[in-house]
């Protein structure tokens, strides 16, 4: 990883000293092990704090949206599920491709500092380092080793898309990764099993926490709305009351407009502060996607249609009691 | 606060027996912004209207609710009262609390309850009404006709005949469509063609008609009073204006392996052709697949030939672009395929053929010329067999559900024509039912059997073996019981008819819509039956459904007169109920594009502020005289930037909030 | 089951016969059934009415000749009068009798077996109007 | 209708009271509604109905808001597929309406709520048929406390 991070420094400041773009989106590293955070660089000197490690787990792709109506043309560097996340923006029509240049990260997989904590590794720690499945805790007092698996986020456990599905230069080799597709909508499998008052208690419960921070709405790049339905008035549902059923409108309303756009990033969940499993919210939609209408993977062709504001003649009503009637 | 008045009718005993008007009308009080309630016995009478009017004068009324019939019976009525009164329309609402209340429940416990629920949430409703004002669209008095058949020259010539110019578009390299094949015409036996081609010669002389042989429509954009409309015009190679009609180039084309499609491939045509004598124009065109100037370079013997130097080698295809206030779609109908049916050994048996086959071996004009032989050896038939319902009535995936309406009549008209030049004939005809609706033709069709001896056998056939060189025809009397066996020379199937195939490629074009078997859909199966759902878009002959030619004529005329209606107005009123964009708030993502089925919503580009710094931004904007206000794209619309005039979120929501209180 | 050769001169001297002697025209029939379901004597008929029409009309006259419709037949004239075609499907059946009489040649009454056929059952009228009809 | 018979003859005041939303096409529900009023066919007087150009003008924000306001049941009933007055409409419902169902029956919400119905305005035995059943299965359910907004009562 540190070869790939001399790599995003050199081709950072070459881009940005022939021009080629105006702004660079990359991470910096903070104070503590875990931190890694976006930043905006302009100034060819600001490269070299750019870095590649295990905690970039920050999607880039959606400043994007603000960044380029202020600059011409920028460079961003973009994992696996980044990718998608652009490639699902672009088709959302907000932001134009060709203003972008895409410098794509194959991703190992991120590490997760909750699960660091968890183990009590995180105390004297001053980084992590990678090397295949292997992670090296490098602490004030020694090192110590530890299988990556056991410390990646979930969603990087179950990740379909570790290379980026769309990039103009590819800084990395390909990962390959082993994916348990059997293990996708295992949660939401979980829940559906339950009985409707059961699933009712678990999601009043979960909402109960919402603190309308907004975070999962900012971080996901399918929200990309200018102004959203919650924050435009004459659309009658503004209410932000500290109510039970604000919240769920809020949440159901939000998993309702990303389906068929959701990216599978799972930035929604690791950002809510309240720790509500928001994905589970978002799997089930594209589970029954699937089931329904064919698989279909958001932000990976821009060819294919979405299926959502598209229709089949022979599509079932799933609904009526009389099943898929068709006249 | 708004000065809203609620009238509630008591429609004679018809609401006011299940509805307690005088609570409806003590509650209808105490809704936010009601000032004034009154009730009447009949509100939409005279006096009622002017009660409503009176009030919107004397109390200074805003917003009016009128808790009545259905809207779908009076909204209009009481709207045109109020804008009479100088309120705007849009500024009433009706309360159904007739067809959805009072008729619907049987006592003033339940309707009571109920009228006052549905008046609150007109009331609810109305408080966000805004006046709407319509639009005013140009016309374009010009007309399109896609279809140069029977259809669509009666529809052309009756519009031109008014005064307007037309664009006939016909695919093929002539008008006259499928009756120039036909040979005589039921229930009169007048000949086909001398019907049809004064018609023809009428439409291609006509000043105002122009017609685009050859052509097809490639693209359709607009809306009703201004479609623009792109005409491909495929090269024909022969130069319309240079050609004389001679006929020496058709005659000395050596190329002679193209199936002739005017007499249903019983003859071969040269590779430039004509498709029939009378056509219109008559002008050869050049198959360039079937053409060895084109396919080897060699040849040109057409071009040698021609006294008026007319063959052009070099011809495109080209594109015409033109304007329309409306069209009228005439494209027709086909028969089905008969691969699928083994039994009656259909493109096996050269004997065994399809009615429009018949017609051309009948036609003075056909490749027999008018004599009936069999196509196997030339010889005379003795028994000809004839097959109703081939593939018609069919559920199975080999035919068509529907009755193809015209098989009976052309049935008959064959069998009697052929008892009437040949009495020596048999005539066998297997059919399911007789369907004779229609002037004077029941009585054509019992002709046949009463006075020409012609054998109708209630039944199908099983099946069709060749025997030596007779057919064995198996089938069964149905009446009798028994099963029937008939040596016969000839069999002649009534394929069943079927919507053109590219019918799913024009709907696309057009933005109308097609029933389950492919023909075009009518706005309405009674009220408007020339009409698409498209305004501006209308329908004549075969292309909405199976027709005989008198029906068609009448629905050619008919839209006719739709069209004139339409192109003889200068200025078009569009319905303010549309969609509105609010660019503030629209993120140009243009997921509403996707759903409008008019293709009413484009791009467009607009300056805004943000932070002080002004930004170009892409934004969804709506054609408000193509827009026909189903409000798709306002559900589509995530952050709510699309809203539609007339019912708005605001609105929807108000009246659910009022029915849950 | 057979299948019946279809030909349009089936019969045709005979069944041209019937149509003469009846003066009906056996085609004018589109098969309604009225005759069948007005016919009060169906109820001893192997071969209803209408269907006698139709197999005539298909030339099967054996089968009609040979079944039990035509001597069950009333003469009550109910068919006739209600047959929306305005056939005398009556005089048609009467027709066919007389076919299989002179077929057979064996059914003629003469004037002298007359006295032996009276007797307390038999009405005298029926005598006379079987002498009218059967001694031809 | 069995149960609307029930309703009147004994008026209790603390009885179950459903409410039914349902928000009608123009074009056919709509008239289908009018045609049982025209036919006086009987449903209950707890459906109230609420007239959209088309029912791909009904957005998910009613459906909750409605459920959140106090309603048992909510009904969405457009043009067959393929008979829809703006020619495609009605498959967008379908497909958006497929989803939003089985989301809802995820977030705890029974099935039986929530109906969506193809109704021509020549079928109004359909429409009265469809209203009394959604009526029977909130009935079976009781009231609908899930998504309720605790401070608005009805």
């Amino acid at each position: 990883m540190e070869k790939i991070t001399e790599k995003i420094r050199e081709i950072a400041k070459l881009a940005l000293e022939n021009g080629e773009v105006e702004k660079i989106i990359g991470w910096n590293k903070g104070d503590t092990f875990d931190d890694s955070y976006p930043v905006f660089i302009t100034d060819v000197d600001d490269a070299d704090s750019l870095i590649w490690d295990n905690f970039c787990v920050n999607n880039l792709s959606k400043y994007l949206i603000q960044q380029l109506k202020v600059s011409k043309k920028i460079g961003v560097f973009l994992k696996g599920c980044d990718s998608r996340g652009f490639s699902q923006i672009v088709k959302d029509n907000r932001i134009d491709r060709d203003k972008v240049v895409i410098y794509g990260l194959s991703c190992p997989g991120m590490i997760d500092p909750e699960k660091v904590k968890k183990e009590g590794l995180h105390k004297r720690l001053l980084s992590v380092k990678r090397s295949g499945n292997e992670l090296i805790f490098i602490k004030k007092d020694g090192e110590q080793k530890a299988s990556a698996e056991e410390f990646e986020y979930d969603k990087c456990l179950q990740c379909r898309y570790p290379n980026p599905v769309v990039y103009d230069q590819l800084l990395t080799e390909p990962v390959d990764r082993e994916v348990k597709t059997l293990e996708r909508f295992k949660d939401v499998e979980n829940l559906e099993a339950l009985s409707s008052e059961e699933r009712s208690a678990y999601w009043v419960d979960q909402f109960s926490k919402c603190i309308r921070c907004n975070a999962c709405r900012n971080i996901c790049p399918a929200c990309s709305c200018e102004k959203c339905v919650f924050d435009n008035e004459k659309a009658d549902v503004s209410g932000k009351a500290k109510a039970d059923s604000e919240e769920q409108f809020y949440h159901i309303i939000r998993a309702y407009h990303v389906a068929g756009r959701c990216v599978e990033c799972g930035e929604c969940s690791r950002v809510c502060p309240a720790g509500i499993p928001l994905h589970k919210l978002n799997s089930k939609i594209i589970k029954d996607i699937n089931e329904l209408y064919g698989d279909y993977d958001a932000g990976v062709d821009p060819s294919e249609e979405a299926p959502i504001g598209t229709y089949k003649l022979d599509d079932s009503d799933s609904f009526t009691e009389h099943g898929g009637e068709k006249k | 606060m708004q000065r809203i008045g609620v009238f509630v009718c008591w429609c004679g005993s018809n609401i006011a027996s299940t509805v307690d008007i005088d609570k409806v009308i003590k509650e209808a009080k105490k809704m936010p912004g009601v000032v004034h309630a009154k009730d009447y016995q009949y509100m939409c009478s005279e006096v009622g209207q002017n009660l409503i009017k009176d009030a919107i004068k004397e109390q200074k009324l805003d917003r009016v609710v009128v808790a009545s019939c259905s809207p779908r019976m009076h909204e209009a009525t009481f709207r045109k009262a109020a804008s009479e009164a100088g309120m705007n329309p849009f500024l009433l609402e009706v309360a159904n609390i007739r067809e959805h209340c009072s008729w619907v429940h049987k006592s003033k416990e339940e309707g009571t309850p109920k009228a006052i629920a549905l008046v609150g949430a007109a009331v609810a409703k109305v408080a966000f009404n805004t006046g709407l004002i319509s639009g005013e669209i140009d016309v374009t008095p010009r007309t399109l006709v896609i279809g140069g058949g029977i259809a669509g020259l009666q529809a052309a010539i009756d519009i031109a005949d008014a005064g307007y110019e037309v664009d006939i578009v016909e695919k093929t390299p002539s008008i006259g469509g499928k009756m120039s094949q036909i040979d005589k015409t039921f229930p009169t036996l007048d000949c086909a063609a001398c019907i049809l081609t004064p018609k023809m010669v009428e439409a291609s002389s006509h000043p105002n008609i122009t017609l685009y042989t050859y052509s097809e429509v490639e693209a359709v954009s607009g809306y009703v009073g201004n479609f623009e409309a792109i005409i491909k015009q495929k090269a024909r190679s022969v130069n319309l204006e240079k050609c004389t009609g001679c006929g020496v180039c058709t005659e000395k084309c050596p190329s002679r392996k193209a199936k002739s499609e005017f007499n249903e491939g019983l003859t071969n045509r040269g590779a430039i052709y004509s498709p029939f004598a009378q056509a219109v124009p008559n002008v050869p065109v050049i198959d360039r697949e079937a053409c060895i100037k084109f396919k080897t370079g060699k040849c040109g013997i057409c071009e040698k030939v021609c006294p008026s130097g007319a063959i052009e080698f070099f011809q495109e295809d080209t594109n015409i672009t033109k304007k329309y206030g409306a069209i009228v779609v005439a494209t027709g109908y086909d028969i089905i395929s008969l691969d699928k049916f083994g039994e009656y050994q259909y493109g096996n048996h050269p004997d065994v053929i399809t009615s429009l086959e018949f017609e051309r071996l009948t036609n003075a004009a056909g490749p027999t010329a008018g004599k009936l032989l069999c196509p196997s050896d030339n010889r005379k038939p003795k028994k000809v067999v004839f097959i109703q319902c081939v593939g018609s009535r069919d559920k199975s995936s080999r035919g068509k559900t529907y009755c193809s309406k015209i098989c009976c009549m052309y049935t008959a008209k064959h069998a009697m024509l052929l008892k009437d030049h040949y009495p020596e004939m048999e005539a066998y005809v297997f059919y399911i039912d007789v369907r004779t609706a229609g002037k004077n033709f029941e009585e054509f069709q019992r002709r046949a059997v009463e006075e020409y001896g012609v054998q109708y056998i209630k039944g199908t056939v099983g099946k069709i073996f060749p025997d030596g060189e007779k057919l064995q025809v198996h089938g069964v009397d149905a009446l009798t019981g028994d099963t029937i066996e008939i040596d016969a020379d000839m069999v002649v199937l009534a394929a069943a008819t079927k919507a053109q195939d590219d019918t799913d490629i024009l709907k696309r074009k057009l933005s109308i819509s097609t029933d389950t078997n492919n023909f075009f859909t009518e706005a309405h199966a009674k009220l408007r039956p020339v009409e698409t759902h498209s305004a501006g878009i209308y329908l004549a002959g075969a292309c909405q459904g199976p027709k005989d030619i008198p029906e068609t004529v009448a629905q050619a005329s008919a839209a006719a007169a739709k069209v004139i209606g339409v192109i003889s107005k200068t200025k078009l009123v569009s319905s303010p109920c549309v969609s509105e964009v609010d660019e503030s708030i629209c993120s140009g993502c243009l997921a509403c594009i996707k759903i409008c089925p008019y293709e009413a919503i484009s791009s467009s580009t607009v300056d805004v502020k943000e932070n002080g710094k002004t930004i170009s931004k892409v934004v969804a904007k709506v054609n408000e005289a193509l827009c026909q206000g189903c409000g798709g794209c306002t559900v589509a619309c995530r952050p709510g930037a699309i809203d539609l005039k007339g019912f708005t979120n605001r609105q929807i929501l108000a009246e659910v909030d009022a029915i849950c209180r | 089951m057979k299948r019946v050769k279809m030909f349009s001169n089936n019969k045709s001297k005979e069944l041209n016969q019937i149509s003469q002697m009846s003066g009906q025209r056996i085609q004018d029939c589109i098969q309604c059934g009225k005759c069948s379901a007005s016919c009060p004597a169906s109820e001893g008929m192997d071969i209803l009415p209408h269907k006698v029409i139709r197999l005539l009309q298909t030339g099967q006259l054996d089968r009609v000749t040979e079944s039990k419709t035509i001597w069950s037949c009333a003469s009550c004239f109910t068919c006739s009068e209600r047959c929306p075609r305005g056939i005398d499907i009556a005089k048609v059946l009467e027709a066919v009798r007389l076919t299989v009489i002179r077929r057979t040649g064996e059914s003629r009454l003469m004037a002298d077996d007359i006295f032996e056929k009276i007797d307390d059952e038999m009405p005298q009228q029926a005598i006379v109007s079987a002498l009218r009809k059967y001694n031809k | 209708m069995s149960i609307e018979a029930k309703e009147i003859e004994g008026i209790n005041k603390n009885k179950f009271e459903p409410l039914i939303v349902a928000f009608c096409c123009n074009w056919c529900s709509y008239a289908g509604a009018d045609l049982a009023g025209t036919s006086r066919l009987s449903y209950p007087a707890n459906v109230k109905i609420i007239r959209v150009p088309c029912s791909c003008r009904v957005s998910e924000n009613f459906v909750l808001r409605a459920f959140q306001r106090g309603a048992d049941a909510v009904v969405i009933a457009g043009c067959h597929p393929g008979d829809c007055h703006y020619t495609s409409g009605n498959y967008h419902t379908r497909r958006r309406f497929s989803i939003l169902m089985n989301f809802l029956e995820y977030m705890g919400i029974e099935k039986e709520r929530f109906t969506v119905d193809w109704i021509s305005a020549a079928e109004g035995h359909k429409f009265a048929s469809v209203m009394n059943n959604a009526l029977e299965k909130v009935h079976k359910l009781g009231p609908n406390r899930k998504l309720r907004d605790d401070r608005w009562k009805r």
